[in-house]
């Protein structure tokens, strides 16, 4: 039976994210959360494997705390789970990530799709769905709002900024999905519960053969500071609020 | 040829990013497909405009060969428009290059010969700098660069396609509301909004201004005043006019980052600690009722 | 950062919210608010979520409700036709509790 | 399939539903703990103090494991009245013997609960978060499962340890919705601050930390304010009885502010920044709150749901209690010999494990909270009192016995009303 290996990536809740006065910023009380639109590529592999016949494999790389996420995902529908377990994740940048992604899923074997989610709540940089295709030299489809199945066929519907354009490709293939493809569900009572039975599939760093040095290196990370002029009128009558407004808007030449 | 290697779907963009590549005193190689673009852009002051040629209507079949061009030809930084599709192009092309590459960077420089490069994480919370070295792939969108002009010489490059995805359908998308994402001048109303019927001193706002009508999300989702189309913020609209004027918007993080990259933000809210105060250039405490028909009556008579 | 009267919308958003769009949690019948002559909701509610709007109406949002139930235990005229907890995963999730 | 069928299903991670899991899992039974919150805690919110004898009940040991904050070491009370104070600092380190279990400690419920639930799970149960339970399966006049997230799942006995708004208990038809007078309203605030200020604050060694109850703060409604000193945090909050507050016509968040702006808490708070803003209902009633009936066949009703808090008015009871009637749910279940006893043998150990006893010994103290003089004239006299004892500005002082009567006259009270108060408080304690 062939596999949809459905991408997801671990990330920080971006809402934990605590700001320190120097604008520097600690991550360490974060919780963890499978990225959000990686919940509808977990959806949209398992509906294309159920359209296949195949099976949905739940597919992650991360640091030794991505771990708990594992259950998370395999309550979202595939049958089985692959971790990619390596400190590096934390450093990779995009080259990396879908080096390490793309070795995971020759080690699979027999794949005929790879589904990823348009970008991770995270860095939402949109690589990782065309670096895995050029990696594998695979037929590559991103924004894909729809999908369906024909033979050995994938017919794909993508939203451009002014287009809806749908495009034929072969498979083995990857596709990045927009959160337009499915309402992901809430994983319910049983399906957690199963989560924990099903077979789960451990990569170490080494095991992969992929150079993880990074290409990218950051030199700093802050918080964004809002930088704006913050001149409130406050007191006195409206009337003159609105004047002295107008005044300050035809000076900045916006009106 | 040696150089920065430009590519936007968009012809403005491209425009753009050679005007980027030349400020940098750089050589400036423009990509594309398009004849009429290819026309236009040879006078963008770029060095030099390659019509691509190949047998697939879909640009992104050429990421590979773009990958082996840019290789060949000793090409410094590929700097590509990011929209859709040339996102999906440019990071291809890092993928076959096994290169570096930064998405929708909000500020590029030279720093000692090497790439610096800033861009947004975290929904927009957070700032992360990179420093980047060798051949490398960056996307940036409209409106970080302006074009500067001059002659360049075009040239027809055959490229070869890889023709395992083909197109079979293209439909225009038919825009229900008003295009805010390109919007001069917008008029948000929020929440404090206390019936439909009273949108209309946001529209006679808009009209002597000669803006659009936005929302916040509740607007939009909740009391379906408006279409889902037209309210701003993380999930919905992320918009950059040059005025941004709000009423009666509180100002949650994920409205202010729909609008932070607006020229001047203006606020009107009861509340003295509104958050929307924090992320404005101007703002009027009080009753928007009061300040928003004086303020369409003040600019009418002006 | 210093010490200072904070009003609700300020303090909630300090917390974390994962809001419902599907399912209110919380639903009024407008009609029988407006009949109800002490409205109760506008001074207990913990998270300062009932308000009153300019026609003299109650306007509520779910969205920053903090689960605690007062609100439904004095809600005389039973303007509150549904008083559940969100479903699981969202409404507010404390990060020190 | 065996995965359908538990010996027990617990509804909760609180503390009242993880000791009773805990319990059960390390006896080899199957259980399963459903969540509606995204972790264990993260519904929760408590004033902040946990003692820790009933941790010990359950598993001897487990507090030194504990996700706590710091050890009580400082029980205060504090009375306000306009712009004055009063407060009195007992400490006593004997609570705190070093190599000993310290009495009571602060704690965050995010923190706490989690720790908990990972214990339960260690010991094999299955909790599972994020699944709100909806009903509960009856048949044949027995509850025999819950349905969650639309699936149903089976059991001997559902524990319902869902908190104070107990929907689960109401659907099995034990107990009516709450009603507004056996209710307070709790808000609160968490403010850090570093570790060694709140030292340095409250005469703290490191580690030590302070629990507060505050009269006089809710504008003579019947409540009352607390302050919790936690690692790197203070938490701040006050309780209301809601349908006073209705009465008042003052909103509630509005009063809460005003208390934290008050002259005497405010300096201790300086310099911190408010994270959190939770609230949540307390059982008000104590021992007489408890429902009728607590079971039913196949069915137990624990911890706040059950209404097994007391305030006592020097501190708030309701945590150990949690644990004490999850322990006693899981004794219950394990000894009983048929499911029809699992009831009657839960009534008896919640004897045994001395919750009801202890409920019933400080039965009194709701009639004397009940004194409505309590909340905003008593402490105005105790601050009239004071203020007459330190004023000195060279006059020649009345006999005290007089200012005493000029104090208790001036707040418009009579010796009948002094004596029946007097009276009722004695009785009720």
């Amino acid at each position: 039976m062939s596999k949809v290996i459905a991408c997801y990536k671990w990330v920080a809740d971006e809402t934990d994210i605590k700001v320190n006065a120097d604008s520097t910023l600690d991550i360490s009380k974060a919780k963890g959360k499978i990225s959000d639109y990686d919940r509808n590529a977990i959806e949209a592999a398992v509906q294309a494997a159920g359209a296949l016949g195949g099976t949905a494999v739940a597919l992650t790389f991360g640091t030794p705390k991505a771990k708990q996420s594992l259950k998370d995902a395999l309550s979202r529908g595939p049958a089985e789970a692959c971790y990619i377990n390596a400190e590096e994740a934390a450093r990779a940048d995009g080259a990396v990530t879908a080096k390490a992604l793309a070795a995971a899923v020759k080690k699979i074997e027999n794949v005929s799709l790879v589904v990823c989610g348009e970008g991770a709540s995270d860095t939402y940089a949109r690589q990782t769905a065309p670096r895995i295709g050029a990696v594998l030299d695979w037929p590559v489809i991103t924004s894909v709002s729809s999908v369906r199945f024909d033979g050995n066929a994938l017919i794909a519907v993508r939203r451009l900024e002014d287009c809806m354009q749908t495009v034929k490709s072969e498979l083995p293939a990857v596709i990045a999905v927009l959160p337009e493809m499915n309402s992901a569900p809430i994983p319910g009572l049983k399906a957690v519960l199963s989560a924990g039975k099903k077979p789960v599939t451990e990569f170490k760093a080494g095991d992969l053969g992929v150079d993880f040095a990074p290409k990218t290196t950051v030199s700093a990370l802050k918080a964004y500071a809002m930088n704006r002029k913050s001149v409130i009128f406050s007191e006195g009558e409206i009337a003159d609020k609105v004047k002295e407004l107008t005044a300050a808007l035809r000076k900045e030449g916006v009106l | 040829m040696a150089g920065i290697y430009v590519y936007s779907d968009k012809k403005d963009l491209a425009a753009e990013l050679v005007g980027f590549a030349k400020g940098c005193g750089k050589r400036a190689i423009v990509l594309t497909f398009d004849e009429r673009a290819a026309k236009d852009l040879s006078n963008s002051g770029a060095d030099k405009v390659c019509l691509l040629k190949g047998d697939s209507e879909l640009v992104e079949n050429y990421g590979k060969s773009i990958a082996h061009l840019l290789a060949e030809q000793g090409a410094e930084l590929f700097v590509v428009g990011a929209t859709v599709s040339g996102r999906d192009i440019a990071a291809r092309v890092a993928g076959y290059l096994d290169c570096a590459m930064v998405s929708e960077a909000s500020s590029i420089t030279y720093t000692d010969g090497k790439l610096v490069t800033e861009r947004m994480m975290y929904g927009g919370s957070v700032q992360q700098s990179e420093v980047l070295e060798g051949l490398c792939v960056v996307t940036v969108r409209a409106g970080k660069f302006e074009a500067i002009s001059g002659a360049a010489e075009v040239t027809t490059l055959e490229i070869s396609a890889d023709t395992r995805t083909t197109l079979v359908e293209r439909k225009d998308i038919v825009k229900e509301g008003a295009d805010l994402s390109v919007a001069e001048r917008i008029v948000c109303v929020g929440m404090a909004l206390d019936k439909r019927e009273d949108l209309q001193i946001a529209h006679d706002l808009a009209a002597v201004l000669g803006a659009e009508v936005g929302c916040t999300r509740g607007v939009a989702e909740e009391k379906h005043w408006l279409p889902v189309e037209q309210y701003i913020g993380m999930s919905g609209a992320v918009v950059k006019p040059k005025l941004y004027l709000s009423m009666g918007v509180s100002g949650q993080i994920q409205h202010v980052f729909g609008i932070r990259d607006s020229q001047i933000i203006v606020a009107v809210n009861t509340d003295p600690k509104a958050p929307i105060f924090k992320a404005a250039d101007y703002g009027i405490v009080g009753d928007m009722y009061q300040v928003i028909p004086l303020l369409t009556k003040t600019l009418k008579g002006a | 950062m210093n010490i200072d009267r904070m009003q609700t919308p300020e303090l909630l958003s300090l917390n974390k919210f994962n809001v419902d769009e599907e399912e209110p949690h919380i639903v009024l019948d407008k009609e029988i608010c407006a009949r109800c002559e002490d409205k109760p909701c506008l001074v207990v509610c913990s998270a300062g979520l009932y308000k009153l709007d300019k026609s003299g109406g109650i306007s509520f949002d779910y969205a920053g409700c903090l689960e605690c139930g007062t609100c439904r235990i004095m809600c005389k005229d039973k303007g509150i036709v549904k008083w559940v907890y969100p479903r699981g995963t969202f409404g507010v999730s404390f990060r020190h509790g | 399939m065996g995965d359908e069928n538990f010996d027990a299903i617990v509804i909760g991670a609180g503390p009242a539903g993880i000791a009773c899991a805990y319990t059960l899992a390390k006896q080899g039974k199957t259980v399963l703990v459903i969540e509606r919150g995204d972790s264990a805690g993260s519904k929760n919110v408590t004033g902040g103090r946990f003692y820790t004898y009933a941790l010990e009940m359950v598993d001897r040991g487990l507090t030194a494991e504990a996700a706590l904050e710091r050890k009580v070491t400082h029980e205060q009370i504090m009375m306000l009245s306009g712009n004055r104070a009063i407060s009195v600092d007992y400490y006593d380190p004997s609570f705190n013997r070093v190599g000993g279990t310290a009495q009571s400690f602060t704690i965050l419920r995010a923190v706490f609960d989690p720790w908990f639930a990972g214990k339960a799970e260690e010991m094999g149960a299955t909790v599972v978060c994020g699944i709100r339970v909806d009903d509960v399966i009856e048949k044949e006049g027995k509850i025999v499962g819950v349905i969650a997230g639309g699936d149903e799942m089976y059991a001997n006995v559902v524990v319902a340890a869902d908190g104070v708004n107990s929907f689960i208990a109401q659907k099995a038809g034990l107990i009516k919705d709450i009603e507004s007078h056996a209710v307070a309203v709790g808000v609160k605030e968490i403010i850090e601050l570093p570790a060694q200020t709140i030292e340095q604050r409250f005469n703290l060694k490191s580690e030590e930390g302070a629990a507060r109850l505050i009269l006089g703060c809710t504008e003579g409604i019947h409540g009352g304010g607390f302050l919790y000193t936690n690692k790197e945090s203070i938490s701040l909050g006050a309780v209301f009885m809601p349908e006073e507050v209705a009465r008042h016509g003052r909103s509630l968040p509005e009063m809460f502010q005003e208390f934290k702006m008050h002259p005497a808490i405010c300096p201790l708070l300086e310099g911190g920044k408010t994270v959190e803003y939770g609230g949540h209902l307390v059982a008000e009633e104590g021992y007489r709150g408890i429902p009728k009936k607590l079971y039913r066949e196949g069915f137990l009703v624990c911890g706040e749901a059950a209404g097994f808090v007391v305030n006592l008015g020097y501190t708030i009871r309701g945590l150990d209690l949690a644990v004490l009637s999850g322990l006693a749910a899981a004794k219950a279940i394990l000894e009983a010999a048929s499911p029809a006893k699992v009831g009657p043998a839960y009534m008896q150990q919640l004897e045994a494990v001395k919750l009801l006893p202890i409920m019933r010994a400080l039965d009194g103290f709701t009639d004397a909270l009940d004194i409505p003089n309590l909340f905003g004239t008593y402490p105005k006299v105790a601050a009239d009192l004071f203020q007459k004892l330190y004023a000195v500005d060279g006059s020649v002082p009345d006999h005290l016995r007089k200012q005493i009567w000029g104090v208790v006259k001036g707040n418009k009270l009579t010796l009948r009303q002094l004596f029946a108060d007097g009276i009722r408080g004695m009785k009720a304690l």
